[in-house]
């Protein structure tokens, strides 16, 4: 929770409106970002993600699983995101649940795409090792380590970096004549497939103060928002996702407007994300 | 006593107040009054039930469904067939599993994530008449004798809790049953049962179960739930008169009006000749009951042929 | 299995049998915390972050109003452990673990001298590599000092096993699902005093404390000062005589 | 399927579910393809279904409403406003409490539930709704209490959520809660380069897209919007006024119907 005197909020308003926050940056620009890979050895592909003083961390899982009946000839991906109560107090015990699920619907909506898999950040196909029978599912956990608002910007950008470490293990099949066996799996130690990330988007959120949007709001911003709409953008312009979050409701020509401001903010935050990775990659 | 006392300090004030905040501030002496006058809040005789309606098929997905109206109180009963494996001590009966729902949209008493203490006992309540009244064959349900059989999951839902909860589930349970229409069958290669619908489908499939497409009742329960309050015995009390009475006592009969269970969940006490009183009331309300649901079936048919 | 080789006397991850594993701590992760630490033993990592003193959030959880209260939670993530598996909050094993540090902690806490005020101590596991528990136990020092919150000591801790009939210092996971026995040690560093001890395994111990009749090897850990960042961590390997009661469960 | 491998009962599926999935191949080819096809109840791409909508079902809430569209059926109770849970700390604005359950039987296999339900609360909508609500309705009108919305889905035939959301704004109504506008809502499917309003659940089963639109026609007001899968600008454009339109239609539907409602009640 963030407690602000009537004078500090008049002061976080007034920069926004002036287009100079109170952490001197412009309406639409980011914080630092700094960004690690390999941080979960355990993990097939992990990452660290700070934007300012918020800290999150990414993992990615693979485990060799059943596809369903509905899709025999796709994998499956699941995101779940945990709030730490070291990051705050409010989380403690139960209370991150509401929260957490909330970022986690919201990442699942931004990166799985539709029902059919269309416009999914990760092809579901290429997840596939054998038809109807053995597929790879890929567990992807989000941890909040500490906050200080856009968290679920800061996710979107871990799960992006932590996809684009993740080593997938060759997967030799020997297939035996009787069909209704399983078939038998050799899972190799050596060789790994890495995934074409190229598509998977980021979130943009756009915090809505007073008459102006900002983007990556810090917790003391957030507390002055009336609403916020969370866009989420691929490195072709196209939207893959959209969540209004809460608040106020918003003129239709207003949404529009916030829909393009966020897919150019989106491109400049992929070509940062795009040079952070190559240089975590090379560092380690 | 309290009531007492409260029931004087009301007179006192009578004249004053107006109808309806009289009956939130003195409810007893609100339902006393009535009594005395032999009637009651809602214009009904002590011995009245409210007016009752039974709809059949009101749930599109389910095999067998039942939605029932007691006044205000709404109950919505559903038949759900899975296939299972008998056990080795039956291997020829099929199983039910009851149960009763308060969601929190029926009684501003329930809140999410907190069951309401009162469901509980109706579902195991209702579950009791269910099996031990012998309305249920449970041969009836099996398929393949040792290796299918059907485990049929009654869901009673609670759509306005208005009083005698336990007499509109039990009516709307039964009706489900009456109601139920058992899916034609047959067995696949991998063993597994699934579903033929359509005329091709009959021909082109060995079919387990031609005949078994309704369940048989020889013997079917009907509730009545009588509210006690001093000497007068209220037939079908509301919520309302639920929060204020002594005691009730809930009779359970089967179609040659043999008692089959008898409850009085504590409270005031009570003479065998109350007891008596209610045994015949719930006789006669057994027969019109009956009728009802005769009724509804019948009206489900026309709509059918139609 | 051999755990420890016959001819080396080195264990599985090439440690002898007193060596702790790599130790390592940093201070100030979380930002908005009132004090944060990261601790490391080896594989082992886990996040302690503190919050307070601060107003009683519920004052029903206030039993002395003279003291300060203070509370700990325990987390695991569900990545931190090798098969991913998601877990329910606050299941058994959490709340025992809760339970024990904020036990140690609260012993070394000045409690007295933050009347009617709450300190919140969360850890979270990132990685599961066994000896949590003493990670952990570290990582809240850390976090409590960086906070200031006034203690009598710095409470350091580390477990300690026995197997192919050797004492080993601070297990790593293979070493501990081989289902010997073990002991947790918490000690006051510079007081040089027991706060916590935990033993599993009771009666496989007793066993062997029996046929050597030996003093039983404990382990505990010496930390030097960790005021602003750990400087240096010595570890060293105390005997530890322990009296073993034949119909005693739980001795400190 | 998981539930089967749980209780060791099954639902017996329809014969052959590879002919059933083919045949859904083929309706998504031609939802995606055709210029307009027949959808399967006969629908056109642009044609709502026919709703039935009521208030007053439960008479033990302070009010309630009855949404039939399609299969898709909900009841949704309010109550209140009434005191706000002990442990609440004070807040000089009111508070919204929403819950969003399904019955067992509200799915075609008994108890199967998405991921996000916990027993058959539906905790993703539950926050949905909140979302969508919190914009509408006059908190500061009833401080220190809380005004509970409850729904309940009987039986689940597609577009949920929207139902709920529309439905949720006229039992609102019905309690005299004071609010800014009626909310309704309404949702899209979409299908390669189509897009077709108010989806079943067999087409939200098989759909490239969604979005789904809450508006306040006399505002002029969107207060949720969602999106998932790729869409480019225009087309969100498109998909946005299209249901912003059918969101006007239904509030006047409402509206209509709280009229006769009260003028009935008199």
């Amino acid at each position: 929770m963030v407690g602000l005197s009537v004078g500090e909020k008049h002061f976080i308003r007034g920069g926004i409106a002036q287009d100079l926050r109170a952490d001197g940056r412009r309406r639409l620009q980011f914080r630092a970002i700094s960004v690690e890979t390999g941080v979960i050895p355990q993990a097939n592909g992990s990452a660290r993600v700070r934007l300012g003083a918020t800290e999150v961390i990414a993992s990615v899982k693979a485990e060799l699983g059943k596809p369903s009946i509905l899709h025999p000839d796709k994998g499956k991906v699941s995101i779940f995101v945990d709030c730490s109560p070291t990051a705050a107090p409010m989380f403690e015990g139960r209370g991150s649940e509401e929260f957490s699920a909330e970022l986690s619907v919201a990442l699942q909506r931004c990166l799985l795409g539709g029902k059919s898999g269309a416009g999914a950040a990760i092809d579901l196909s290429s997840l596939i090792v054998v038809d109807g029978k053995v597929c790879w599912d890929l567990y992807i956990d989000g941890l909040v380590v500490s906050s200080d608002g856009n968290l679920l910007d800061a996710l979107a950008a871990a799960i992006k970096v932590a996809l684009s470490d993740t080593g997938i293990p060759k997967v030799n099949v020997s297939l035996s004549a009787a069909t209704d066996e399983e078939p038998e799996v050799d899972v190799s130690d050596e060789e790994f497939l890495q995934f074409d990330t190229s598509s998977v988007p980021v979130i943009v959120t756009l915090t809505k103060v007073g008459k102006h949007y900002i983007v990556d709001a810090t917790s003391e911003e957030e507390s002055q928002m009336s609403s916020a709409v969370s866009v989420s953008v691929n490195r072709h312009g196209q939207i893959c996702g959209l969540t209004k979050r809460g608040g106020a409701g918003l003129d239709p020509s207003v949404v529009f407007d916030m829909i393009s401001v966020a897919k150019h903010v989106g491109q400049q935050f992929i070509s940062v994300l795009d040079s952070e990775i190559a240089a975590a990659e090379a560092a380690e | 006593m309290a009531a007492g006392t409260e029931a004087t300090a009301a007179g006192g004030l009578t004249g004053e107040i107006q109808v309806e905040a009289y009956r939130r501030l003195f409810p007893l002496g609100f339902l006393e009054r009535h009594i005395r006058e032999s009637v009651r809040p809602d214009a009904r005789r002590p011995d009245g039930a409210r007016p009752t309606t039974v709809a059949l098929g009101a749930v599109s997905s389910a095999h067998g469904s039942a939605l029932v109206r007691l006044g205000d109180t709404a109950m919505l009963a559903s038949i759900k067939l899975e296939v299972m494996s008998p056990s080795s001590e039956a291997p020829d009966e099929g199983s039910v599993a009851v149960e009763f729902h308060m969601p929190p949209i029926c009684s501003p008493l329930v809140r999410p994530g907190r069951p309401a203490e009162v469901a509980s006992v109706i579902c195991k309540t209702l579950e009791n008449i269910l099996m031990s009244s012998g309305m249920l064959n449970l041969k009836e349900l099996c398929l393949i004798s040792g290796k299918d059989s059907w485990l049929a999951y009654l869901d009673v839902y609670c759509l306005n809790a208005d009083g005698s909860l336990f007499d509109a589930a039990l009516i709307s349970a039964v009706a489900a049953f009456i109601h139920l229409e058992i899916p034609l069958v047959s067995v696949g290669d991998d063993g597994r049962v699934f579903t033929v619908g359509g005329n091709e489908g009959k021909t082109k499939y060995e079919l387990v179960n031609i005949v078994k497409r309704n369940l048989t009742f020889t013997n079917i329960p009907f509730s009545l739930t009588c509210a006690l309050h001093k000497d007068s015995v209220l037939v079908d009390p509301t919520a309302e008169e639920e929060s204020i009475i002594e005691t009730s006592v809930t009779v359970v009969l089967d179609s040659s009006d043999q008692i089959v269970s008898i409850q009085k969940p504590g409270g005031a006490v009570t003479s065998m000749a109350t007891i008596k009183e209610c045994i015949s009331l719930a006789k006669d309300r057994r027969r019109k009951l009956r009728e009802i649901l005769m009724d509804s079936v019948e009206a489900m048919e026309a709509y059918q042929t139609d | 299995m051999e755990y420890v080789n016959l001819l080396t006397g080195f264990r599985v991850d090439g440690r002898r049998p007193n060596e702790m594993r790599q130790l390592k701590g940093e201070v100030g992760v979380v930002a908005r915390a009132d004090g944060s630490a990261l601790f490391e033993m080896g594989n082992t990592r886990v996040i302690a972050a503190v919050y307070g003193p601060r107003e009683v959030q519920n004052k029903g959880q206030q039993v002395n109003s003279k003291e300060a209260l203070v509370r700990c939670e325990y987390r695991m993530a569900d990545f931190s452990t090798g098969d991913r598996r998601r877990k329910p909050k606050g299941d058994r094993r959490s709340t025992e673990i809760s339970l024990v540090i904020r036990q140690t902690m609260e012993a070394s806490i000045l409690t007295h001298l933050m009347p009617r005020s709450q300190i919140d101590i969360f850890v979270q596991v990132l990685q599961a590599d066994a000896g949590t528990r003493a990670a952990c136990i570290n990582a809240a020092t850390l976090a409590l000092a960086d906070a200031g919150i006034p203690m009598r000591d710095i409470v350091t801790s580390c477990s300690a096993g026995y197997l192919c009939s050797t004492p080993l210092l601070d297990l790593n996971y293979i070493e501990d699902s081989a289902g010997g026995p073990d002991v947790t040690v918490g000690i006051l560093a510079k007081m040089d005093k027991v706060t916590l001890l935990q033993v599993t395994k009771y009666h496989e111990l007793l066993l062997i404390a029996a046929s050597f009749r030996t003093p039983l090897v404990l382990s505990s850990i010496h930390t030097n000062s960790i005021t602003t960042i750990l400087h240096t961590m010595c570890s060293l390997v105390k005997h530890f005589s322990c009296h073993l009661y034949p119909e005693g469960h739980c001795f400190l | 399927m998981s539930a089967a491998a749980t209780t060791g009962t099954y639902s017996p599926a329809a014969a052959a579910g590879e002919k059933r999935r083919e045949r859904k191949e083929e309706l998504r080819r031609h939802l995606a393809e055709d210029a307009d096809w027949p959808r399967a109840d006969g629908r056109s791409f642009h044609d709502c279904r026919p709703a039935f909508m009521q208030t007053g079902p439960t008479t033990a809430a302070s009010g309630s409403a009855y949404a039939e569209f399609g299969k898709t059926k909900v009841i949704v109770s309010v109550f209140g406003p009434r005191e706000s849970k002990k442990a609440m700390m004070y807040s000089d604005i009111g508070r919204l409490n929403c819950n969003v359950s399904y019955t067992t039987f509200a799915t075609p296999i008994r108890g199967q539930f998405a991921f996000s339900f916990q027993g058959t609360d539906n905790k993703e909508y539950s926050a949905m709704l909140h979302k969508t609500l919190e914009g509408a309705v006059m908190l500061h009108t009833f401080p220190k209490t809380t005004v509970d919305v409850f729904a309940l889905v009987l039986e689940s035939g597609g577009s949920d959520l929207p139902i709920i959301i529309s439905c949720a704004s006229l039992a609102l109504a019905d309690a005299g809660i004071m609010m800014y506008d009626l909310v309704t809502s309404v949702s899209v499917s979409c299908f390669g380069k189509n897009i077709i309003i108010d989806p079943t659940s067999d087409e939200e089963a098989w759909q490239d897209g969604s979005l789904l639109v809450a508006y306040m026609p006399a505002r002029k007001e969107i207060t949720q919007l969602t999106l998932t899968g790729e869409w480019s600008d225009g087309k969100i454009t498109n998909a946005v006024e299209l249901c912003m339109d059918a969101c006007s239609k239904l509030c006047d539907i409402l509206r209509e119907l709280l009229k006769d409602a009260s003028s009935l009640a008199e």
